[in-house]
Parts: structure tokens; sequence; C-alpha cells
């Protein structure tokens, strides 16, 4: 039960002659296709745009936090900064950036399907995501929102003056684009698999996609309607969440929760999903456990709709409520522990190489780590109380979020960058960048756990003098990490030029995408795939590999 | 040293370093118990960081390649996964017992605590002493001595913070919320409001000065504005007519107020409800809702006719309403005063004036 | 470890059969295409239904606060308009459902003919509800805008036995009216869109687009119209009936 | 564990799907019942049975819909998959009005 794979000669690969790429031409071609990959492609420009102004926002909160009082921009820019930093890296940049740029990509290759199930839906989701992108940009350029993206009522209904409405219809729309996504990729992976391609030969990737668009399709109308209620209640001024007519403010939040927080499992399930596949390539070896870790993403699918109120526990919510849902909490922690631990045993006895994909992972299981057991610190009742509402819940959610979410993002990237474009990027400035943003990140977001504690509130402009070693800190951090952004940015765009032609599997991992060329044809498959081997089998990839190594001499 | 670099990075360094926090100082009996689950809690997170780092780490430099060219193809485990499911389970399991204790313990005060009103606003907090001090964006409190804040907020969520005591609570429209502490350290402590509530968010801030009783007793004396929350109620009581009522008469239209404070009444609804703060103030503002058994429900609203602060008065001059004597005497007076326009509001007043002299002496025990 | 292939798809029927021109490339089948399109409609219904599902739980919570208010605000919608309109849109799903048995039986004129009557049914719908839309609004029913508690403050001639509300209860009155507002207005912008949606499959049917075998889009939206009528039967007897005795 | 039974329940999709076309007889009865159930409901919506009178007006409610999900939409004649599809969406909507409700409902419960 042992395999050794050589990684093939690079030199003699090139680029196939007909892709996906090159079948057409034209911005119309692009903007018309119906082509998951080029739709992922649309996505990946305008998600990097958009996490790029939203870092840009992030720079600026850095900056004015480098000084205790609100010396830089007034308050009310302050509050306009974390709230467009908030929506846009949310609804516009983590809940749609693996799923919609690799899972648009990956997912019908990896089911051995031709496309998705809905391709015209799927290029509609992308426009969706357009619009509701550029009414963020209308409600900012119009003057800005300041309710912070968790649009708490009363304050967005009756007590700003800012473009809530625009902000509002904005993640309506971006919402129904996430829907449409996560609809397409379940009917893809019920309806057009391969055949031979059976549940327990999916890829983990496909699984914990799988997880997250039942909560996307699930979770999302809920905030839909909230928002609409939100809308309805400062144009018209129904009485729904308004205490003054009667209404319950708490309920918009329950009802904003039931969402958000499976949202945070949108967020983070499919980058689950890439950790699955650059561990097991990388280590040369079947995920450990690989039900357990199926079903794992499923339990916390099912789990994530159980526990949205450990986000009001000092809201006002009744005692008793709160003692359910903490313990509910509990119980969702521990699928993300068993995660962590398979995908760690994964490596045992492996093969294990260190590519900058698996330096993005092992630097998202590190972060990942302490953003899931920070979390416990929140989920238990009493330490909540102290927590919330401070730098320590900033921390956690960017150690999960960022740590977590966008280091998977940039593995998933850096692993499939070769299949989508056929060529390499540089191996030492992208292990460099890798390297600078693991650094960056930890200088940037440990701080603020001590901070938290010390009780700095969020969302302040100003703060305490004592508090500034700190925060200092921090916006040092938040340089580095500027930097190792940048750096995937600049290089990447490189490789597209200049970059080694990467050949059809220049990783030797055993899923279905790398068994064709890269960058793929437009079909994905000269012919119907039969598959015939489990998911992540080395032993069949060697054979092969020999196989074609023989007919070919 | 400060030869070396410019002088103004080297006050900033001599700022940073004098100002330096790391660890929020622990000013009331809450904050040992919130430290004791916060290390334990850090405790499990270095173990459980520790694990992980040592198993990749491990493993990265056991297996890499170079070292284990071949890789072994292993299916799982049932029972280490079992183990990675059931260890973890059972720690969660301890830190939400123990959470929840934590919690139980925060929110709910010991029934000797001493009561202060919060009101919050965009962007300020008011605090109201039942002696009658106010104070803006402070709070002075004695040491060693429970204290419960019943708290309101006049506009959006605000959230009351006192990082140093570990006590946080959400400041909610329309709905009275509660957290008490017991300050151990004489001091001066932060107030935050926590809850983001709009442009001066950051700048709703404050002051909690813990002082030693006998400096509380003296700050007290100096700083009343020489009407109790309760007498303020009074007048209010009169000038809103719910005297004309709540006379606590035997054929008053409603029910007698005098010592109904903590104690438990039957709703027209048949259900039971308990006298307290939030009970008072949702009786004055929706009273069809808090009917008592036997009355009829007649009650005016008096939405938006009240402040928050003016149900604050009402609320803890019902809470120490003992007799209904001064009630009494207060109808009779402006009877007297104003007979005519009494008359002419019958048929309250003309009900009043019959049954009132009847039952003027009668004092509640 | 399994290495047999089992296969879902099985492609020898794909042989069997001659490619009909609705078929789109990335299917094996037409049977393939048809049941991922249903599939997929059956997980957008999925998606109505919890965008229904908030303001369902909104209803539940606010009844159970303002019980008085929801039953003065119930008394002043009318039972009989709210009965036609039920059968008008049961009647609708009928008709839809006739469509639906046109189409697989390729009966182009049946199929025409129904999808108009569902049409006009739902029209009727809209129109009813609009009058009734019209009557809260002369009424001064309509939350934020024209609201005015008059009407609850004193007797209601149609329910007698009723006692006029306390102001402090009248007010809350409010709620009641924003979800039904809320709640038939969401309901009635489906309408629409079904209405539109029905307008445009005529035109297709016309040209025998779905009489050909390609049921698909008749059937789907066949769904979706059969979801807003379920979503009505759920709406009549929250908002006009159950709260009629006090 | 075995593999085989976790295929089984998990490949819900039929491999054949037998052509079920529903007879106008079938929609005939089925319209009409509803039409009946709406007449009915209507009518003991007049009758005073206290908190009877939701649950019989909701009861019926239920009916309606699910003859309208079994023969109109199809479901009776479905796949296990479209069966399961409705089922979790019916799932889902009790998990938001359930946990919503635990706060509603204990909220007067102790001493705040």
């Amino acid at each position: 039960m042992s395999t050794i794979v050589m990684l093939p000669d690079q030199q003699t690969a090139s680029l196939p002659k007909r892709s996906y790429l090159n079948e057409e031409y034209g911005l119309k071609s692009w903007l018309l296709t119906g082509d998951h990959k080029r739709i992922a492609i649309l996505y990946l420009i305008s998600i990097t745009i958009f996490f790029f102004i939203g870092g840009f926002f992030a720079g600026m909160i850095r900056l004015e936090l480098l000084t205790p009082p609100s010396d830089l921009m007034a308050a009310d820019t302050y509050n306009k900064m974390f709230t467009m930093h908030g929506i846009i890296m949310v609804f516009l940049f983590l809940v749609p950036s693996v799923p919609a740029t690799i899972g648009n990509f990956l997912i019908p290759i990896m089911v051995g399907a031709k496309d998705l199930a809905f391709p015209k839906v799927n290029l509609l989701s992308w426009y969706l995501y357009v619009v509701g992108g550029i009414l963020v940009l209308a409600a900012l350029t119009l003057g800005g929102v300041d309710t912070g993206w968790t649009f708490t009522t009363p304050l967005s209904t009756h007590y700003l003056n800012t473009h809530v409405i625009t902000a509002g219809l904005a993640i309506f729309v971006a919402g129904f684009s996430s829907i449409f996504t996560g609809l397409n990729f379940i009917v893809t992976i019920h309806r057009m698999r391969a055949p031979g391609m059976t549940w327990f030969r999916l890829p983990l990737f496909v699984w914990s996609h799988y997880a997250a668009s039942v909560l996307m399709v699930l979770g999302t109308p809920v905030l839909a309607i909230t928002l609409v209620l939100v809308i309805l209640e400062r144009v018209i001024g129904i009485g729904v969440f308004d205490p003054a007519k009667g209404g319950d403010p708490l309920l918009f939040q329950h009802l904003f929760w039931f969402y958000s927080h499976p949202a945070v499992y949108i967020m983070i399930l499919p980058g689950f999903g890439v950790i699955s596949e650059v561990i097991s390539t990388f280590s040369r070896k079947r995920v450990f456990g690989y039900t357990a870790v199926a079903f794992s993403s499923v339990a916390i699918a099912v789990f994530g709709f159980f526990v949205w109120a450990h986000h009001m526990f000092i809201m006002g919510v009744s005692n008793y409520s709160a003692l359910v849902f903490s313990l509910l909490t509990m119980l969702v922690a521990v699928p993300s522990a068993i995660k962590i631990f398979n995908w760690s045993f994964t490596l045992y006895k492996g093969s294990i190489t260190f590519e900058t994909p698996m330096l993005y992972a092992f630097g998202f299981m590190g972060l990942f780590t302490i953003g899931g057991l920070t979390g416990v610190f929140l989920g238990s009742m009493g330490m909540d109380i102290h927590l919330t509402e401070t730098y320590f819940i900033v921390a956690h959610f960017h150690f999960v979020m960022v740590g977590g979410m966008l280091m998977a993002f940039l593995a998933g990237v850096h692993f499939w960058w070769p299949k989508m474009t056929g060529r390499m990027y540089p191996e030492g400035i992208s292990k460099l960048a890798a390297l600078i943003t693991f650094v960056g990140f930890n200088l940037t977001f440990f701080p603020q756990f001590i901070l938290g504690y010390l009780g700095m509130p969020r969302r302040y402009a100003a703060y305490p003098p004592e508090f500034q070693a700190l925060n200092v800190l921090s916006t040092a951090g938040a340089t580095v990490l500027g930097v190792g952004y940048v750096l995937p940015l600049l290089y990447l765009a490189w490789s597209l030029k200049y970059g080694k032609i990467a050949g059809s599997n220049p990783w030797q991992a055993t899923g279905l995408e790398w068994q064709i060329q890269s960058p793929p044809l437009t079909e994905n498959f000269v012919e119907t795939p039969v598959i015939d081997y489990e998911a992540y089998d080395y032993e069949w990839l060697a054979n092969k590999t020999k196989h074609e190594v023989q007919t070919v001499g | 040293m400060h030869y070396f670099i410019s002088p103004v990075l080297w006050q900033f360094l001599v700022n940073w370093l004098t100002h330096f926090a790391l660890f929020p100082p622990e000013a009331s009996s809450i904050a040992p118990y919130a430290d004791a689950l916060y290390f334990f809690l850090i405790l499990i997170s270095l173990v459980g960081m520790a694990l992980v780092l040592a198993l990749v780490t491990g493993f990265s430099i056991l297996y890499r390649k170079e070292r284990n060219p071949e890789a072994t193809q292993i299916e799982g485990s049932t029972l280490l996964e079992a183990t990675w499911t059931i260890i973890p389970l059972a720690l969660f399991m301890v830190c939400f017992v123990w959470g929840a204790l934590l919690y139980f313990r925060i929110y709910n005060p010991p029934t000797n605590a001493m009561n202060i009103y919060i009101v919050g606003k965009q962007w300020m907090w008011k605090a109201e002493h039942p002696g009658g001090q106010h104070e803006i964006n402070a709070l002075h409190v004695p040491l060693g001595k429970p204290v419960q804040l019943t708290m309101i907020s006049q506009d959006v969520f605000h959230s009351y913070s006192i990082p140093a005591f570990r006590v946080k609570r959400e400041v909610i429209p329309g709905r009275y919320t509660t957290v008490w502490f017991t300050a151990t350290q004489p001091g001066t402590y932060h107030l935050f409001c926590t809850q983001y509530c709009g442009t001066l968010h950051s700048e709703m801030i404050g002051e909690v000065t813990v002082m030693k009783p006998e400096d509380y007793q003296a700050w007290t004396e100096g700083s009343t504005s020489g009407m109790s929350l309760a007498q303020n109620g009074e007048r209010l009581f009169a000038s809103l007519g719910c005297n004309a009522c709540h006379s606590g008469n035997a054929g008053a239209r409603g029910p007698n107020l005098a010592e109904s404070y903590a104690t438990r009444v039957q709703l027209t609804s048949g259900s039971y409800a308990m006298v307290d703060d939030a009970f008072l103030r949702d009786s004055i503002l929706n009273p069809t809702m808090h009917t008592t058994a036997g009355y009829a429900p007649i009650m005016p609203t008096y939405q938006g006719q009240i402040s928050e602060e003016g149900l604050i008065d009402l609320v803890e001059y019902i809470k120490k309403l003992n007799t209904n004597y001064r009630v009494q005497q207060t109808l009779n007076t402006s009877q007297v005063q104003s007979p005519v326009q009494n008359q002419a509001q019958s048929p309250v007043a003309s009900r009043v004036q019959q049954t009132a002299p009847a039952a003027s002496g009668m004092v509640k025990p | 470890m399994d290495s047999q292939a089992i296969a879902t798809h099985p492609e020898h029927e794909e042989t069997a059969h001659e490619h009909p021109p609705f078929l789109r490339h990335h299917f094996a089948t037409v049977e393939q295409q048809r049941e991922t399109a249903t599939f997929g409609m059956w997980l957008f219904l999925l998606t109505e239904i919890m965008f229904f599902g908030g303001m369902f739980c909104a209803y539940l919570i606010y009844r159970n606060w303002y019980y008085p208010a929801f039953v003065a605000g119930s008394h002043q919608l009318s039972i009989v308009l709210g009965t036609v309109n039920t059968a008008v849109l049961i009647c609708s799903s009928f008709t839809m459902a006739m469509g639906v048995h046109s189409a697989e039986t390729r009966n182009r004129k049946a199929l025409i003919t129904w999808l108009l009557l569902t049409i006009v049914l739902g029209c009727v719908f809209l129109g009813i509800k609009a009058d009734e839309y019209h009557e809260k609004w002369e009424k001064h029913h309509v939350p934020g805008l024209n609201f005015s508690v008059h009407d609850f403050v004193r007797e209601n001639p149609a329910y007698p036995d009723d006692k006029p509300l306390p102001l402090d209860m009248a007010d809350k009155t409010q709620v009641y009216f924003s979800l039904y507002f809320a709640m038939t207005g969401m309901h009635a912008l489906h309408m629409i869109i079904g209405v539109s949606l029905l307008i445009i499959l005529v035109a297709r049917a016309w040209t025998g687009a779905y009489t050909e075998g390609h049921v698909a889009p008749i059937e789907n939206f066949g769904l979706y119209w059969h979801f807003v009528d379920i979503v009505w039967i759920f709406l009549f007897p929250l908002l006009y009936l159950i709260s009629r005795h006090q | 564990m075995s593999e085989l039974s976790q295929k089984e329940i998990l490949d819900t999709e039929p491999t054949h799907h037998e052509e079920h076309i529903v007879g106008p007889k079938v929609y005939l009865v089925i319209g009409s019942s509803l039409l009946v159930l709406t007449a009915a409901t209507t009518a003991i919506s007049y009758l005073e049975l206290g908190v009877f009178n939701a649950v019989v007006a909701l009861g019926i409610a239920c009916i309606k819909a699910t003859l309208v999900i079994l023969f109109f939409m199809h479901v009776k004649y479905s796949s296990k998959l479209t069966k399961l599809t409705v089922a979790a969406g019916i799932f889902t909507f009790f998990v938001l009005i359930t946990m919503t409700m635990t706060d509603y409902i204990s909220r007067a419960w102790g001493l705040w």
C-alpha cells in the first residue's frame, strides 16, 4: 500500500491548442458566456476588485486607530469605513470567494460534468453579484452607510440618514446571487455526476460545497425578507421591528442572525474543502477518515441553523433560551475539531512536500484552530458577557474569516492556478508571500485578543490612550498583511504571460480535474468520464502514470 | 538612550511603556470568577494549539518527502476519530456548564442590591440615583455593596460595559434590563458603550468611580439635587392624575399600589405576574396588557407623555410607596384648592370626592 | 476498496434517443435535463418557504403578544372577499394543473386555453386584492403612511360584540397591518411575477414550444404557481379567519 | 460501518423515472375538494370554538397544502429526492420558528 509519484517533467509540457480561454475571443464572449469556467474567472476578477476595495477600508480603519483620538477622520467617516469594510468583505468577498470562483470552476469538473446544471442561472448569479456590487458602490459614492454590517434596528431604520436602503438592496440582490450559486451546486452534485461517481467517491471539496450550498439556499432568503422589512420600515414606516409601534427590535436580530450565523459556515465550509484537497495532495495520501470529514461538513451545515442566538447572549434574550443556544454552540464546535485532527493525521506517514498551497494550508490550520478555540470562549455564556462587542470578537472572527477563509482561498488559488491558466507562478516569491501573510496576520490580530480582554469596544473611532501600544502593533501588522496580499496579485498577474507552462497535473494530484488538460476544454471532457476509482486514490494514479509512461514509451 | 533617537519617538515610547495595559484590573466580586474561566479557556486553547502544532510540525519533519519518499495509504481509524470527537466534546461541555454558571451569576442580582437607574441615549449615559443624584457619563458606587443597574434606552440599542467589573449588558429601547456587581477596589474605571449606536458611539464613554463607603456618603450628600426620585415620582403621580384612580380606597377604579412592589398579581388574562420595575413601567405605557384581575381596562396609556426619566421616577415612587396616606392627602388638597375644576372633570372627580373623605383615615399598616 | 463502477446515469439510453433541439449540450438525456430542472425548481421553492417563513415567524410572535389588536385588525378584513380570493386562487391552481396536463398530452390549444384561464384568474385575484388595499387606504389602516387608530377605539358596526380597544392596544393594530401588508404584499408580488411569466409562456406556447415533449418550463412554472397558492392557503386563515372570535 | 448502506441512503436519485401523467380526473377531484375545504374553513370560522378555531383553520390549511403538494405538484409521484427536498424546507422552517420561540416563550421566566 505505498506509492511513489514522480513530478512530471515540466520542460516538455506545452499549452494545449484549444481551451476554454481561447475558444472564443472578445468581451461579448465573456459577458454572455454560459461556461462555468469563464464565469468563475469573471467572479475571480470581480471579487478581487472588491477585496481590495474592502481592504482599502480596512487599511483606513487601522490607520485611524494608530492614535487614540479620532484625528485622521471624523467619527462618522470612521463609521462609514468599517461599515463598508464589513459589507464588502462579508457579502461581496467572503460569501462568494471560494464557492463562486474555485467552486464554480471545479465542481462540474470534479463530478465529471460538462457544466453546471443551469449555466444561464450561473451567469445570472454573476450579474446579480455585479448589480449588488454596483449598488454598494453607489451607496458608497452617494455618501456611505454607517449602520455597521449588522443593520441593527432601530438604529438602521429610524436613527440614521445614510443610504441604508441602497445598501440593503445591494445585499438583497447579492443574496440572490448566492442563492442561485448554491442552488446550481446542489442540483449539479445531485444530478450531473458522471457514471461511477458515487457520493463517497466525491472529493471532499464537493462535500463541503454541498453543505455550504444547503446553507445558502435555506438561510439567505431569511436575510432577504428581513432586509425587505427593514427597507419597508424606512420607506413607508411599517412597524415590525419598531419598538415605538409595538414591534420587537430583537426579532430583527433573531432573523438576521438566522442567516448570518450560518453565513459564517457558508464562508468557511468551502475553505475546509480546499484544505482537504491541498493537504491530501501534498502529503500524497488519502484524507484520514474521509467519511468523518465528509459528514462533519454536513453536521456543521445542520447544526449551523440551531445556534444563531449566541450572537445575542447579552441582548436581552431569555436566559433559558441562551442556555439552549450555548449548548448547541458547543456541539457545533466538535465537527470543526474533528476536521482539524483528521487533517493533522492525514500528514501521518505521508510523503510531504511544502509547495505554496501547502504553506497556506498550514497557515490555515494554525489560525483556524486559534479562531475556533476562541469561539469556544464566546460560546461560553458567562465569558461572552465580558468579551462580546469588544476587540476579542473582532480578533476571533478575523482569525476564522481572514486567517481561515482567506488563507484557504489563497491556498486554493495557488493550488488550482495552473489548472485555471495553464501556467505556474514563481515558487520562491509565492512562498515568501505566504510567510508574510502569516506573520502579518498574527501581528495584526493577535494583539486584538488582548485589547478585547482589556475591554476595548469594537467600532470605536477613538479609544483610551492605554490601548495605544497594542493598536500600533496591530496597525503595523496590517501593513505587513497588506504587502502579503498585494504580492500574489502581482506575481499571479505576471505568471499569466511569463509563468512556466504547468502541464495537466503539476502536483500529481488524483482529482478528476487534474486528469484533463490545463486549461481545460470548454466542454471539460472529450468524452463522459467513467469513474472507477475512489477519491484520493494515489495507487490508481501511480498505475495510471506507469501505464501512460509505458504506452508513450 | 533618548540621545540617540528622535525626541518625538522617545516621547511616544515613554508614553506607551508607562501607559501599557495587558490585563484589565479586577475590581468587582465577579471579576475573579470571570478571570478563572478565562484562564481555564486559555489553558484549553494552549493545549489544543500545542497538540495541533506538535502533530503538524512533527509529521512534517518525520514524513517529509526527503525522509519518507513513499506515502502509506491509511483509510482512517475509528478509535482515533472517536477520541478526538469525545474529548473535545467533553471539554466543551465543561466550558458550557462553567460559562452558564457564570452567566447566571452575573445576570441574577442579589435581593439586597441597591438600585441605580441608567438611561442611555445617543450619546450619553444618565445615571439616576434613588436619592436624587443625577450623573452624566459617570457613575459613583460604594465599595463592597452590591449595586444593581436597571437600564433602559431612549432610542437605539446601547450596551453598558464596565470591563474592570467584567459586566456588560445591552440597554434596549422599551424594556428594562439589569446587571449587577459588587465593586471591590476603589478607583476610577472605564465605562463604555459597546453596542454600535451611531455617529458618536465612541464618545459614549464615561467613568465609574468606586468610593469607600464614607466617601460615597459624602458624595451622596454633596451632589443631591434636592429631590429624590421618589419625590419627583410623587409629583408626577399627582400631576398626571394617577392618584384619582390609584387612591387605595375601597372603591377605587385602579388597584391599590401601596406595597404592591415585589408581589404577585393576577391579571385579567388569568396569568400571574411579578410586580417588578419592568411590570410597573409596562403597566404605565401599555396598561391594557397588564390589567389586574377585577379591574376594568380603563387606564389610558401614557405612551409619549412621560420621558424615560419620568417613568423611572414613577417606578421608584411606586416601589417605595408604603401607604396611601399622602396620596389621599394630595387628592383632598387639590379638591379644596380647585373644586370647580374637579367638578368639571366628572365623573372621575365626583366619584373620588364621594369616596375620598370616607377613606382618608384609612392608613395601610 | 470498491472499484466497481456504479453508473448513476446510464449511457445506453443516450444512444437510443435522437437529440431533440431543446436538449442542452451538457445533459446526456432529456430525462436528465427534465429531472434537473424540476429539482432546481424545488430548491428554489425551498428558498421561498424560508422567505415567507421569516414573516410567519414574526406573525406568530406578535399575535401572541397583541392578541386583541390582531382580533380587531382581522375584523376589518372582509371574509367574503378573502374566501372568494381563496377560491379564485384554487381554481387558478386547478387550471394551471390542467395546463401542465395539456402540455404533457401535447395538446397545444388546450394548453393555451388553460394558461389564459390561469392568467385571468390570477388577475381577478390581484384585482380583488387591490380593491381590499384601496379600502384599507380609505379607512386609514396603512401603517406608516396614513394610519389612524380611529376605527379601533370605536365600536365596529360589523362586529357589535367587539368592545372598542383601549388606546394602547389600538396602537398595536399597526403591527397587525404591517404584517398584513408585508405578507399579502409579498404574496401579491409573487402573483404579479407569476402572471408576467405566464404571459411569456402563453406567447411561447403559441409557437408550440411546449407541446413537442419539452414540458419542463410549464411543469416548473406550475410548481411555482402552486407554491404561491399554498402561501395564500396559509395566509387566508391566519389573517382573516382565526381571530374572528375574541 | 457499511459503505453500501450509506450509498443506498444517499443515492435517492432514480435511475429510471417513469413518466407519470396525472389525469384531469384527479385534478378535478383535488380541485373541488380544495374548494369544499375552503368553504368548510370559512363556515367553521363562524362557530365559536375558542382555541380550536385556530387549530381547525390551520389544520384545514395544512390538509389543503398537502393536497396541493401531493397532487398538483406531483410530489406523490416524484422521486425520494423531491420528497426529501420538501421535507428539508418544512424542517428548516420549523427550526426557525421553534428556536425563535424558545426565546419568546421563556423571556418572562425567572427574575427579569
